[in-house]
């Protein structure tokens, strides 16, 4: 499915959407595809699918233990691509956004990162240590392979800069809602809302909420701010983080926060557009 | 274009903290040649740092070689080595920018020290992050900070090294850049970084050009510079990179062997890609997954050079080598019992190189050692090495 | 009368020792003042140790006090204190001389080091004696010491510390002076040694004064050194004897407290009597025997005070003057925070005096404390101090 | 008897002198009282009396160590011409020669110490730490109350000093045979030789040479070469202190060693006056 498709249908269904946030092959691969049509099932809209890196300085704790436990496992960008094709195959039909550090891009060729993700079904790309400054030879390459780059806002971004990002944003845009690493302490902040609203008043292209969101309540509350959707990652993580050796075990609890977060990003839609609850 | 040495640099870190790069690099161009700060940091530079720091001339260690060798003393920087150059230029420029705080990472101690000095010196407050590997190697380093008031804050993740402390600090600078300004050791990381640490240190190079030519009346034939990040090579090559004349060399750790994977040689082992913000020649695996560098010096152990130094040896005008830990041992010795010095393990890197490569250099050159620290905070791994081994 | 300061001074030494002493003098006098001494040595000074030496403002310390204190920065000389403006000359001197050898002792290593250091770039061989107490407690610095080459001599006898260890190398030189220079670390021993050991510290002294000048217009009110043998004390006070208006406080090892048998505060507890040489201050019991000193600072672990120190301090021209060891670790701390130096615990004792006497400076006030060494020698027994006690 | 006395009686009977060297109260004061009469009664001509001082600089390590025990055992310089007092009282006729550091006599004051030592009935005092350039004060009382100050030469002293050394000199001259401390190993260098001739082509009084002595044929070669005797000192305390818990036992064998160097003494002197043996 279209990203574009996705978010005229969530919001159909007066919905917020609900990314999941996951990195692969932590601690195997197995895991990895079981976990991602787990929260499919249970109400993410998209999948953001993570391949491990070493340095991940985007990242908090939770999800540099993810990276390195992957490694460790011996994945890799190839092993990645192909579990998102396997995903496919088995049916998977949610969108997926590929994220990774651009070390990993730079090392497998722009070109050739790009053509593997699309064949393999992806919809979109996300670099979080790519700003807008360097992100123009992906972004001319992303355009022309009908990939989305998708593009990061932050609290501390410049009305300037946020113009411009705006101007080349695609897919949707991923406000960052703190000052901080994935993670990190949710912090409903006034800023937060005010950044949304900024963004939502230049662009009309969707705006997707992450970094610290692990309960239906923020999702309710930035949603309600304006937010057209949530991403959540560490917060599953971190669930089957502390039973690492089975993590299978885990699975249900995971499923029943994603049903949460959906029903946070439900929720929330309703007050956004002041419908009675 | 801006912040690039041909492939290399740029500013790959999360957008949180664009907006800290920005404000730093206008501050930077703002405040850098005010008179107001020229004047206090230059006061510092003298009376606090101690420069100009001296141009030796080692007599003896000149007759074992064979040629001139000058040592340019930059272990004689208050705290012991180059760090402070940059340090105390930074955080002076943090306090007129109204930061509160400074966040850096250290491994062996020394860019931290210079830190917390520096910090002092500001009335910034200082938080050192430091992997915990390192922590327990340079115990005495920590306290030392501590006791000049600094907070360490442990790296848990990955190796406990250096590499993981820098993205450490990176994802604590994303939560509080607004007060805070990240002390960067070396000509590493995002644009302006490179650029602010190879001008605060470009110093050492404009001394050794006006004190050799009072001293010899010409240029020397040769600079030789350790270097990791490649803050103490720059400063030292950078007023000579249009003198075509003068060879550079850089050198880094080759660690054990280059066989192994117990070295530190990025220039040997690496390739061109992205960390900490920049792109740069550094050490991956075959699927960019970057690669624990090794040696025994920890100043040396990163696994990432520079994008100027990339650049610069890239091209052919910095010619860039390696020395093997053993060598490194026997060039402390060497220098200990020619002119009574110590150098740091970084240094004998340097050092090394001259002495095991005689044949580069002719009977009539004049080289430069750029000497950036002195030993004892090496010691007890030297000493080791000596009478344990 | 030659070689004297009031009663203090002489040369109380066995016969076979006084054509050294002789030989010394004249070779001094003749040699000190030549073109190529003076040209060798203020090369090595400048290039070498590192001279001139800063003095520097400490502004966030003077804000603290309540007065302008300015440090002179003598924990730049390469080495880490005064201790080598006099190894260099010295041993500059010995080679001159056409001595193929030098002796002497140390405490701390501070001057161990140094005397090695200076022995190596003049290519003379070094022998260090050393108390067995002292290098079980400064086992870093002998090895330190034993790296840069210098044999060292354990000295069993006495108490195992500095004064046994200065009373072997008197009997060792006994058996070897035609060929070996005692090369005195302090100024004490007997003449000329006091007289040579000042007139290669004063340039501590001179430099202040031309730079207090430059700096204020005018000369300080008041420089506060520490000391034992009085060295670094006298090499910043001679310039200013004659200055009436310049006070000058000497700072001794006051220990744990003056009442117990826990101090070095040789001008509260000695009286006068010949140690080493020479007729000085010296701390003895009854009957004339000489009573062993304690401190903390290793530096100041000496039971007497030079003839000129001793001297200036009876007709009033110095103030005697102490600092308790508690003090001192305060002062270590306090000079961390606010200025990012880690002093020596020798030199601490002075900053001690002028935090702990505040009332003895007014706001107007000019102060320059002779910081004669930093604290890197120290850093276990400092941080054994804080983290624990 | 007065030094002139016993030198004139010892070249009488064709002999060298010997003076022995001991460091009173070590390691307690009736072994010291014993040990110089066992000297005495074995042909020790003369007694260097020796105060202990804490640094004795001209002394080696055997010596260093008596003045340590004997500190130790809390001897002072009074009870040290106590000491005397009472070896006179038990009739030691031997002149006593009275051997300190400069600081002792400095510290009981130059008159007070001169006085009590002539009471206790000294002859002569010794400073080793007290060169000719220091003498000038303790040569005027001396001379004033007929004691001696014995005077030192060495193997490094000039020409120059010399003879103003000779020309103050007074008892005898100690000649200091070797470049050291007391105890050094000896060396019968043809420096040492050169010296006794100098020396002795200088002046009449007599000469005697120390420091290193330890066997008979020392002291027969140095009194064959011209001096008038020899002094042993650490020869004597490094047999006892051996056995420092019961000295007493090794009286014996000091004694032994003394009539040796006695034996030596007066052989040296029948080689130097060509005397067959
Ligand atoms: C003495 C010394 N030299 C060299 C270096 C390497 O740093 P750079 O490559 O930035 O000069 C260090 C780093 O800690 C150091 O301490
Ligand atoms: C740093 C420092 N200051 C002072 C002293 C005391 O020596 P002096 O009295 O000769 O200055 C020492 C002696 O080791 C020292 O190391």
């Amino acid at each position: 499915m279209k990203l574009e498709e996705l978010f005229n249908a969530v919001r159909a269904r007066g919905e917020g959407a609900h990314m999941a946030h996951v990195y692969y092959g932590d601690p195997c691969e197995d895991f990895s595809i079981k976990l991602i049509e787990t929260l499919a099932e249970n109400g993410a809209d998209i999948i953001e699918f993570g391949i491990p890196f070493s340095d991940p300085i985007a990242d908090g704790a939770i999800f540099q233990a993810a990276c390195e436990r992957a490694l460790k496992a011996g994945v890799t960008p190839a092993k990645c691509i192909e579990g998102i094709k396997k995903l496919r195959d088995r049916g998977l039909k949610t969108p997926v956004i590929l994220t990774t550090y651009f070390n990993i891009v730079y090392n497998m060729g722009l070109v050739n990162f790009l053509n593997k993700a699309k064949d393999a079904g992806v919809q979109g790309v996300l670099i979080p240590d790519l700003p807008i400054e360097e992100a123009q030879p992906l972004l001319e390459l992303t355009r022309k392979l009908g990939l989305h780059l998708i593009l990061q806002v932050a609290p501390t971004t410049s009305r300037e800069r946020l113009s411009r990002i705006l101007a080349e944003a695609s897919g949707f845009i991923y406000l960052i809602g703190l000052e901080g690493v994935t993670g990190s302490k949710f912090r409903s902040k006034k800023t937060t809302a005010t950044l949304i609203e900024k963004v939502k008043a230049e662009t009309n292209i969707p705006v997707m909420v992450g970094f610290g969101i692990s309960k239906r309540e923020h999702a309710e509350t930035l949603i309600a701010a304006g937010a057209d959707g949530v991403v959540v990652g560490s917060a599953y993580a971190r669930i089957y983080a502390v039973n690492i050796t089975n993590p299978f075990e885990r699975l249900s609890e995971i499923a029943r926060l994603a049903r949460e977060i959906k029903l946070g990003c439900i929720r929330g839609q309703k007050i956004k557009l002041n419908v009675s609850l | 274009m801006k912040g690039r040495f041909g492939i290399y640099g740029g500013q790959y870190v999360s957008e949180i903290l664009m907006h800290a790069l920005i404000e730093l690099e206008e501050a930077f161009e703002k405040i850098y040649p005010s008179q107001e700060f020229q004047g206090e940091f230059q006061e510092l530079l003298r009376n606090y740092a101690g420069r100009p720091t001296p141009l030796y001339y080692a007599r003896n260690f000149s007759t074992l070689v064979g040629f001139k060798v000058y040592l340019k003393r930059e272990d004689m920087v208050c705290g012991g080595s180059h760090k402070l150059n940059n340090a105390l230029g930074q955080a002076l420029l943090a306090k007129k920018m109204g930061k509160k705080r400074l966040i850096t990472e250290t491994a062996a101690g020394q860019h931290g020290l210079a830190t917390v000095m520096a910090g002092n010196i500001c009335e910034l407050k200082t938080e050192i992050f430091m992997g915990v590997k390192d922590i327990q190697r340079q115990a005495a380093n920590v306290k030392k900070m501590k006791l000049l008031g600094a907070k360490i804050k442990p790296v848990k993740i990955g190796a406990g090294v250096l590499k993981d402390a820098v993205s450490e600090t990176l994802r604590e600078w994303a939560a509080c850049s607004r007060t805070t300004h990240y002390l960067m050791g070396s000509t590493v990381g995002p644009h302006p970084f490179p650029i602010i640490v190879a001008t605060f240190q470009g110093v050492i190079g404009r001394e050794i050009r006006e004190q050799i030519l009072e001293k010899e009346g010409r240029l020397p034939d040769a600079i030789v510079a350790c270097g990791s990040g490649g803050s103490n090579a720059l400063g030292a090559f950078k007023a000579f990179i249009e003198e075509e004349n003068v060879r550079l060399y850089f050198v880094e750790g080759g660690g054990e062997s280059l066989e192994s994977e117990n070295s530190a040689a990025a220039f040997q082992l690496g390739r061109p890609g992205v960390l900490h913000g920049s792109l740069m020649q550094v050490m991956q695996d075959p699927y960019g997954q970057i690669k624990p560098s090794k040696t025994r010096s920890a100043g040396l152990n990163y696994p990432g050079r520079g994008p100027e130094i990339s650049y610069l040896c890239e091209i052919g005008r910095i010619k860039a080598c390696y020395s093997f830990d053993n060598e490194v041992f026997d060039a402390v010795k060497v220098m200990a019992r020619t002119e009574g010095l110590i150098p740091a393990l970084e240094t004998a890197h340097a050092i090394a190189y001259v002495l095991n490569h005689r044949e580069e250099f002719s009977p009539g050159d004049i080289v430069v050692i750029n000497y950036s620290g002195r030993g004892d905070k090496d010691m007890e791994t030297i000493l080791r090495y000596f009478y344990e081994a």
